[in-house]
């Protein structure tokens, strides 16, 4: 079998990667968001990919929990910029800058 | 049923001894007694609810100390592994209980002048408290992410929780974005550890087996980077350079007490974590973490304090000068390597800073108007004149921040700087006094603010009042303002109480 | 009487009294219980004076006695005890307080409890700074006393107060820091590991530390110290400091609490780290010149008397520092009657110059004159103490001064006589100061005011503190052995002819 | 065949993950997610791990992209008010990606692990559904609990921060 | 009582008249000037026994140890002391006596008198000193004295810095002084008198002429000599009786005590000390002299008068040591030393009697000082007259009376040992009498050129009697034997010119004292101005530019030289030290400050790469790329 573990981890740091460039590079909060959970994604697979290889099950585990704090970070993450679309008509970060210097 | 499965849960039930986690648990009831309290109480009846919050949360701080078990500490065994004491970790618990009290206290003040709903507010406050109990003695990263992120989405919550004024939830979001990024970060490293290390059917989340892994296979790349990731995820927590880009203004937008729990609690869990793993998970990979930790510090010591020179805004300000705490506390860490005392000096350093910031704290919540994030220097204009203690309070407390003698902040930073010079770091003891000296300037610029008669330009005729109107201060809150700055005195003197304090720890 | 906690009590005393005022005690009371806070002190000091010499003493210190504070485990305690060198200061610093607290007391001060409780810390602090043997409180009183300084000059100070409050604060902050780097350096270098100072004498002793390490130590403690006493050019803090500062706070800082750099490199550093002395003793000499030479320029050009004398003290500590580096037995006995003759002269002066202010509504010394005619009393006691701070004899300037002045030779006759001219400039500035002030005719602005606010004589309020003072500078003047035997003694003891190197000037 | 399989899966799951980044339009980005995550769920599978992958596709796709599709369309920002690229940005931009593709690379390169999959043994490693049942209710209890409690507040959270309470002017 | 026990009320006496009046008795003017005048009294008394009564002791106690320096405060009362000490009393009780009168009408006659015990406290002081650092001590305070008597009418400004010029001048000459004493502490091992004339004595004994020339420096400042001279003239603004007894016959004085006392110095000392101190004196001798003869104020002539006999003094100091022969042995005597005192002794009684004199006359003038405002006062002034004119003929040194015989043992000393100072003394000597009969003449004789000159009066008994006091001694004062052997340790000394020189001295000094005063009759008839400023206006001007080329370079140098010096570095210390660097400094963080602030531009976006930044930062740590 050629597909290793390697081939997994290369996957998700480039996923991970992928999900850090998108924060980097969107303006928009709700695609900003969904990138920082692409990169929870990548974490995962990585650490499924690894409780397999490594034949342990705790870091399939440990997956629960982070898959239920995601949805826990979502929620709420969508809440507030929610409630701040509300105040200022947008969502775009360029334009939430009201705290500065 | 499987006699595995029955061993399994007749040991977990021998190793699950809530009796260790005791005050977690009860405030972990106390936070739902308070929703229960809501639904069941008439509304005009539902403002004993932060008095009974409050009030609850001293009964387990008094028992925390009174009835004081020193027995779990070193039990590697305690929830499978999850959870193991220290002395050091039995300090933050305690930490983190006053500080949840103050903040309890800020918040009743604070959200008077709010129309938002009071009782979640205590509810999360005591939640998030109680994860950052469970943080500092976590010994397995499930427990330390799980407590984490509970902890992080908790003042996701807080920072955003005055939603009637948009800078607080732009603080909020900008918390948001940042936080979950760093916690996605610190969870890559988690997990690339748990992947490393977990080859030989060990637990390899579990710390101490962890540290057994590392010990045998030092230099491993992955493993470092493992290690990297996670100091960065802690690094954000203590708001290090250069994960502390956020702090200024989620501070500013947070709601006073708010910005109390996030320049004290979560910071002091930040400093106690990454002792926590840095000193002993990492310590096999002190040769590279040393030195990642000495840039840091260096930096943050720096920008903290030149960051904060000429700000106007005094939550800024506190926001920026917490920075620079944050460096002198990482200076102990780094020193801590070599020498044992530092802890100590770490934990006495955080205590006076506790006393100290809410000092100023709790002036800044009476001082405050509605709008929370507009806090400006020019608002303490007079203060002394016309609230001499007020003005007392905020300069002890500020003056304790900056680390005048006699006030006990002076002997928290000579602590440290004893241990850091002990262990040789030089040339980053320079840095931290040079960033000492220049605190005095925007500390004082802020007491000058309050109290030399030179600043306010008199409001000329019709035009409305750009200060907002002070607080009364009631009695109960004076006499704990009065007492803590007290204590910042009577520390700077006879630091007897809290030596003795950590050292019937063990 | 025991006086095994007197010490401490001198210390504690207005400390529980700014206490007890911060608390909110009445006006009336805290007035009363002033006059306790700042009379306990000198009584005690006066008191432990007369018993020096009979007191039993073991390791060259008397009436000691030592406090936990819980950071036994750091090797600091709260040790307190007094030898030669600090009884003449600790004895001048319950005077001059006394005195800056009875001229407080009855000045109207704004928000009087205020400025009393902040005089009163000071106070508190000062009497701490030299009866401590540890030299963390050594260093902890000195802040102690410093803050209150910073903040009764932005609160109650004169013109460009709060420039000055900012200035003084970071330079000072950054002196102190310096030092305490070297103190702690000190602590951690040591063998002994502790702050105690006879502790670490003893240990220091036993295994000096290599010249490198005291090299530098000394090098931090000098610059730093020399912030704190205004070395040149380190020194603009000053003039501009006290020139806003209230008198009471001008008198406590310039008179006393200035003398804590010096009486740490003379208690601490040069006994502890003899070569470093020796290495730095050439720079030192160098910009101590320059306070004397530089400076004494600079005062002569000054027409405000607040800033003149604040100058004055900053070229007069000078003559300190040359002392210092002649790392002499004789220059250091020198500095130590200089430190309490400047203390006791320039506490005078500035309490004086409010004096003078309150009836010529201008510190512009060309704006004055004829003063002497109205107020007599107030002419004679300033040309007192302006004679005293140009070193006439019979009053206490002289003896240090002389006694620096013979020692200096060792380093070099070109530093004895440049210091001596120093002598000649300080005559200029004080005669011309008090000819502009008090004699000849009134200028036409003084003429106007003395119209509008009728011109009296000295208050018996200001009068007294300000003969409090006199009395010490003529006690020291006519009979210097009162300190200059123990004195001696101690300063033998600490400083054995070993421990002090042949300097390695180089201006030879 | 399984190669096959990982190599193409992957390739789908780092195109749509691109997709997520690059694409202009937010709902297309929300769906770009979706597949994302749907083929993350495929190679979950390929790793046994089953009732993780059925979890990953319930709670991710179902819920959070729900969710997430159905913010976008309440806040109708839909091909929303877009900006042309500033020149700045876009530089800054194109050195972060390419610092971020070099540190993958030196990550694959450097991070060799040499590690065969154990064969699934009953009992000791297994991705039973029992197992995960077990640990949660017996080495992991107390995160379970302290789960529960972040569930509770992120609940609490987002009823104060959307909920239309009396008196509160701000909803318009 | 004891020789220890009297002195000690010598010393005392008058210093707690001065602490009693400075503390209690400041109101009380009448009270405090009859205590001061009984202490002086009760110090006179003392005194004269002291110097009479053969108590010759030397004692002495450690005052201050510091290291192994050790300042003693001791007495060497030997002849020479108690010639001064005796001089001091007489002409000090004299002069208290006078001031009863004089400063009768005074409001702060408390202070005046106090002043007046310190005064006497610290020249007692300088008198018994037995070592440099305690004479230097006693010098500085003399030095105080004189700035507070000096600065008596204190709404006077010209008194004020008349004062503050005096204490000042003194102060650069004390420079030099304070300097001698430590090097030569530090070369000699010590500063006792007694010891130091010993190790000069002692066999091969060299010393560095810096040392003797240095401590010189403190003569020139105290006994005004040139070119610290310009402070004296200055001095006359203090009341008469102060300029009297200070700034003529005792403090002046002080600087040749105090090169007597340590004469050994220069002895051994390189030739070169001598001859530096023979000339300064000479060239203030003549200089002064002639800037005497321009002069109109009564005051400033004697003033000039008295600079002029100083130089006479310093100079016949310096002409040093005479080798005669003795019964048939070589001896060396102090020449310089017995010439200088014995010329100290007389001019004290005749110097202090014209002053006094001058005093009684500007009393009964109503404070006007102008001679050509007075005129005919010796009929109105009869006792005045008198007492006045012994002095000016035992100044001009009219055969028999004080003056001719100590001037003739210095032109004795100067014509064996110089020419050229002999010559220069002579000549002064004509100027002396010339500018001495001129003043006596404008004075007392002719008609009153005033309405004070006319109504002038008498002075009371408390003035007269001390003038007829100092007159007899004036007249005997020059004939050693009145002293009854007491100061024969000095007298011994003073240079006798041999049988065959003997007459030409005489000769000389009666012709150069005829030439001077003859002109000075014939040219100066009373009138209401200067003859020679009418008549020869070129030779006036030149002289008065004399006088005044010195107070010019003076007044140039503090203000257009000290002054702005002074400003020069004040700019600096505030432009370069306080702004440039310090605020400079300051700013420069504030700058960084406002970098760093603007670095939290709001945008998350910016956040982000900070991250990233981070997330590189440490995978660089980790990967050991840093």
């Amino acid at each position: 079998m050629t597909v290793g573990l390697n081939e997994y981890l290369a996957l998700s740091s480039a996923l991970f990667a992928i999900g850090f460039f998108g924060v980097l590079l969107r303006k928009n909060t709700l695609v900003i968001y969904m990138c920082l959970e692409l990169m929870l994604i990548a974490s995962t697979l990585a650490l499924v990919a690894f409780s397999r290889f490594n034949g342990t099950v705790d870091g399939n585990v440990f997956v629960f929990f982070i898959l239920t704090v995601a949805a826990a970070e979502v929620a709420v993450g969508l809440a507030i910029i929610v409630a701040l679309f509300r105040k200022r008509q947008t969502v775009q970060v360029e334009e939430l800058n009201a705290l500065k210097n | 049923m499987n006699p595995d499965l029955v061993k399994a849960f007749s040991l977990a039930a021998e190793q699950n001894r809530w009796a260790a986690i005791l005050p977690e648990v009860v405030l972990g009831c106390l936070a739902l007694m308070l929703l229960v309290l809501e639904i069941v109480l008439p509304k005009r009846d539902q403002k004993i609810i932060p008095i009974f919050a409050i009030f609850g949360q001293i009964v387990v701080l008094a028992g925390m100390i009174f009835t004081y078990r020193s027995d779990f500490i070193g039990d590697d065994s305690l929830f499978g592994g999850m959870v193991r004491q220290t002395a050091e970790s039995q300090f933050m618990r305690i930490f983190f209980v006053i500080a949840s009290i103050l903040v309890s206290i800020l918040g009743v003040i604070a959200l008077a002048k709010q129309r938002m709903p009071k009782i979640e507010f205590f509810h999360i406050v005591i939640v998030v408290t109680g994860a950052m109990m469970l943080l500092v003695q976590s010994n397995h990263f499930v427990l330390f992410f799980v407590a984490l992120e509970t902890l992080t989405v908790g003042l996701y919550i807080l920072v955003s929780y005055v939603r009637t004024n948009p800078l607080s939830l732009e603080a909020g979001l900008k918390y948001l974005i940042s936080g979950a990024l760093s916690s996605a970060i610190l969870l890559f490293g988690i997990v690339l550890l748990y992947g490393v290390a977990g080859k030989s059917q060990i637990d390899s989340m579990n710390f101490g087996q962890l540290h057994t892994f590392l010990a045998a296979n030092p230099g491993n790349f992955l493993a470092s980077v493992g290690v990297a990731f996670v100091l960065c995820g802690v690094a954000f927590k203590v708001g290090a350079v250069p994960f502390q880009i956020w702090i200024p203004d989620v501070y500013q937008g947070a709601s006073t007490p708010i910005t109390a729990l996030l320049a004290v609690s979560s910071k002091a869990a930040g400093v106690s974590v990454l002792l926590l793993l840095a000193r002993t998970v990492f310590e096999p990979y002190s040769g590279f973490v040393i030195p990642l930790l000495s840039v840091l510090t260096a930096a943050t010591i720096i920008f903290g304090n030149v960051a904060a020179l000429g700000q106007q805004n005094v939550k800024r300000l506190i926001g920026l000068s917490g920075v620079s705490h944050a460096g002198y506390l990482m200076l102990g860490v780094i020193a801590s390597f070599t020498q044992p005392q530092a802890i100590n000096a770490i934990h006495f350093y955080l205590f006076v800073y506790l006393l100290a910031s809410f000092a100023v704290f709790g002036v800044m919540v009476h001082v405050a108007g509605v709008d929370d994030a507009d806090q400006q220097l020019d608002h303490y204009g007079d203060l002394a004149r016309e609230r001499p203690f007020l003005g007392g309070v905020l300069a002890i407390g500020l003056g304790s921040l900056a680390g005048i003698p006699p006030l006990a902040g002076f002997i928290g930073k000579l602590l440290v700087f004893v241990a850091v010079y002990k262990a040789g770091l030089n040339a980053l003891l320079f840095i931290a006094i040079a960033g000492v000296v220049v605190s005095i300037y925007y500390y004082f610029g802020w007491i000058k603010a309050a109290f030399f008669p030179v600043w306010q330009v008199p409001v000329t005729e019709g035009e409305p009042e750009t200060r907002p109107a002070r607080t009364p201060v009631a009695a109960p809150m004076g006499v704990l303002l009065g007492a803590i700055a007290l204590a910042s005195i009577v520390l700077g003197f006879y630091q007897a109480p809290i030596t003795a304090w950590l050292a019937a720890l063990h | 009487m025991n006086s095994e906690h007197l010490l401490l009590l001198s210390i504690a005393a207005p400390l529980v009294v700014a206490l007890a005022i911060a608390l909110g005690l009445p006006k009336r009371f805290s007035v009363k219980l002033a006059y306790l806070g700042f009379g306990v002190p000198a009584l005690i000091a006066l008191y432990l004076w007369s018993q020096y010499g009979a007191a039993p003493q073991s390791d060259g210190y008397a009436f000691r006695t030592a406090y936990d504070t819980g950071l036994r485990s750091f090797g600091i305690q709260l040790s307190l005890g007094l030898n030669g060198i600090s009884l003449p200061l600790y004895v001048m610093a319950g005077v001059v307080g006394l005195a800056a607290g009875l001229y407080a007391i009855q000045s109207s001060a704004e928000r009087l409890k205020a400025y009393l409780m902040l005089l009163l810390i000071m106070q508190g602090g000062l009497m701490g700074v030299f009866a401590s043997i540890d030299i963390f409180f050594f260093y902890f009183f000195h802040e102690l006393a410093l803050i209150p300084t910073f903040i009764m000059v932005g609160i109650w100070g004169g013109r460009d107060r709060s420039y000055a409050a900012m200035k003084m604060t970071i330079y000072l902050t950054l002196g102190a820091m310096l030092s305490l780097i070297g103190l702690i350096a000190l602590y951690v270098k040591s063998p002994a590991q502790t702050f105690d100072l006879i502790e670490l004498r003893k240990a220091l002793a036993a295994a000096p530390l290599s010249a490198v390490v005291q090299n530098n130590i000394f090098g931090l403690l000098m610059f730093g110290f020399g912030i704190l006493v205004s070395l040149w050019p380190l020194h603009t803090w000053a003039p501009l400091g006290y020139g806003a500062a209230p008198s009471s706070a001008a008198m406590l800082h310039a008179g006393v609490l200035k003398k804590f750099g010096l009486y740490g490199l003379i208690q601490i550093a040069l006994p502890l780290l003899p070569l470093g002395a020796g290495h730095w003793s050439g720079i030192l000499t160098v910009l101590a010149i320059g306070n004397v030479l530089i400076i004494g320029f600079v005062t002569i050009a000054q027409r405000d008397l607040k800033q003149m004398i604040g100058y004055s003290s900053v070229m007069h500590m000078g003559y300190a520092f040359l002392g210092i580096a002649s790392l002499s037995n004789v220059g250091i006995g020198g500095v130590v009657l200089m430190m309490v003759a400047h203390g006791l002269s320039v506490a005078l002066l500035f309490l004086l110059s409010t004096s003078v202010y309150h009836r010529t509504q201008t510190f512009d010394m060309s704006e004055m004159g004829g003063l002497a005619m109205k107020a007599p009393v107030l002419a004679a006691l300033f040309v007192a103490g302006t004679m005293a701070s140009i070193g006439l004899p019979g009053l206490a300037n002289f003896w240090g001064e002389l006694v620096i002045f013979i020692a200096l030779w060792k380093i070099s006759w070109l530093v004895t006589a440049c210091a001596i001219a120093g002598v000649i400039i300080s005559a200029i500035y004080g005669l011309r100061a008090t000819a502009n002030i008090f004699f000849g005719q009134p200028s036409e602005e003084f003429a106007r005011t003395a119209e509008k606010t009728p011109v009296s004589d000295l208050r018996w309020s200001e009068r007294i503190p300000a003969m409090l003072l006199l009395a010490g500078l003529l006690a020291v003047g006519f009979w210097p052995r009162t300190f200059s035997t123990s004195l001696n003694e101690t300063i033998s003891a600490v400083y054995q002819p070993a421990e002090v190197p042949a300097s390695s000037v180089a201006l030879k | 065949m399984a190669d096959t399989l990982f190599y193409l899966f992957a390739a789908l799951t780092v195109f749509s993950a691109l997709a997520v980044v690059f694409t202009r339009n937010a709902v297309a980005a929300a769906l770009c997610f979706f597949i994302s995550l749907c083929t993350t769920g495929v190679l979950f599978v390929m790793l046994d791990a089953y009732l993780l992958a059925f979890l990953l596709v319930l709670v991710y796709a179902g819920a959070v992209v729900a969710l997430f599709l159905f913010i976008i369309m309440l806040l109708d920002m839909q091909g929303g008010n877009r900006r042309p690229f500033k020149l700045g940005s876009s530089i800054a931009s194109a050195i972060a990606g390419v610092l971020l593709l070099v540190g993958v690379g030196s990550f694959y390169a450097h991070g060799k692990v040499a590690a065969a999959a154990p064969a699934l043994i009953d009992g000791s490693f297994n991705t039973d559904l029992k197992i995960y049942g077990a640990k949660l209710f017996t080495t992991y209890l107390l995160p379970v609990q302290v789960v529960g409690f972040l569930l509770l507040i992120a609940m609490l959270g987002v009823i104060v921060l959307s909920k239309r309470f009396e008196g509160l002017e701000d909803i318009k | 009582m004891s020789s220890v026990q009297l002195a000690l009320l010598v010393f005392l006496l008058p210093l707690g008249s001065a602490t009693l009046i400075a503390l209690f008795l400041r109101r009380q003017g009448g009270l405090a000037s009859l205590i001061s005048v009984a202490a002086c009294a009760g110090l006179a008394v003392a005194a004269l026994m002291l110097s009479f009564g053969g108590h010759r002791f030397a004692v002495s106690m450690p005052w201050l140890q510091v290291g192994d320096f050790t300042l003693s405060i001791g007495i060497k009362f030997d002849d020479l002391a108690a010639l001064m000490l005796a001089i001091v009393a007489v002409v000090g009780l004299c002069v208290h006596v006078f001031s009863l009168g004089y400063m009768h009408e005074d409001g702060a006659r408390a202070r005046y008198f106090g002043g007046l015990s310190i005064f006497m406290f610290s020249m007692v002081g300088i008198v018994f000193a037995d070592n440099l650092f305690m004479m230097f001590l006693f010098w500085e305070l003399v030095g105080f004295s004189s700035y507070t008597l000096i600065n008596h009418y204190l709404q006077r400004r010209q008194a004020a810095d008349a004062a503050k010029k005096a204490f000042i001048t003194n102060r650069v000459g004390d420079w030099g002084f304070l300097l001698g004493i430590i090097w030569c502490y530090h070369a000699l091992g010590t500063v006792n008198l007694t010891e130091i004339a010993n190790h000069a004595h002692g066999a091969g004994a060299v010393i560095a002429a810096g040392i003797p020339l240095l401590l010189f420096c403190g003569a020139v400042g105290k006994s005004a000599q040139m070119p610290l001279q310009v402070w004296l003239p200055d001095a006359m603004e203090g009341p008469t009786p102060v300029s009297a007894l200070i700034h003529a016959a005792t403090m002046v004085a002080a600087g040749i005590y105090m090169l007597c006392r340590i004469e050994p110095l220069f002895a051994a000392a390189d030739p070169v000390a001598f001859n530096v101190v023979m000339w300064i004196g000479t060239i203030t001798a003549i200089y002064a002299a002639l800037c005497a003869i321009v002069q109109n104020d009564i005051k400033k002539i004697l003033a000039y008068s008295t600079l002029s006999q100083l130089g006479y003094m310093v100079a016949a100091f310096g002409l040093g040591e005479l080798s005669g022969h003795h019964e048939g042995k070589t001896v060396v005597i102090a020449a310089g030393v017995g010439a200088a005192m014995f010329h100290l002794t007389t001019h004290a009684f005749f110097k202090a009697l014209m002053f006094l004199g001058s005093g009684s006359v500007i009393h009964g003038m109503h404070h006007e000082q102008n001679i050509f405002k007075m005129g005919g006062l010796a009929s109105k002034m009869f006792i005045t007259f008198v007492t006045f004119s012994v002095g000016v003929l035992a100044i001009i040194g009219f055969p028999f009376l004080a003056g001719f015989f100590s001037k003739d043992a210095i032109l004795y000393l100067a014509l064996e040992k110089n020419t050229a100072v002999f010559a220069i003394l002579a000549f002064t000597a004509v100027l002396t009498a010339l500018y001495m009969v001129r003043l006596w003449r404008i004075v007392f004789f002719g008609q009153g050129q005033s309405d004070e000159a006319n109504h002038a009066h008498e002075s009371g008994a408390s003035m007269l009697v001390p003038l007829i006091v100092l007159a007899v001694l004036s007249v005997a004062g020059g004939y050693v034997a009145i002293y009854r052997g007491a100061f024969d340790g000095v007298w011994s000394q003073i240079p006798h010119p041999p049988e065959e020189k003997h007459m030409t001295i005489l000769l000389i000094s009666i012709a150069v004292m005829l030439i001077g005063a003859v002109i000075g009759f014939v040219f100066y008839k009373p009138s209401g101005s200067d003859r020679l400023q009418r008549n020869v206006p070129g030779a006036f001007g030149a002289l008065s530019a004399l006088k005044e080329s010195f107070d010019a370079i003076y007044n140039a140098y503090v203000t257009k030289i000290q002054q702005r010096f002074a400003m020069l570095l004040n700019g600096i210390d505030q432009i370069v030290v306080s702004g440039l660097i310090v605020r400079g400094l300051a700013g420069f963080v504030g700058l960084i400050g406002m970098g760093a602030r603007a670095l939290h531009v709001g945008s998350l976006h910016s956040y982000v790469y900070w991250f990233l930044i981070g997330v590189l930062l440490v995978w660089g740590f980790a990967s050991g790329i840093f």
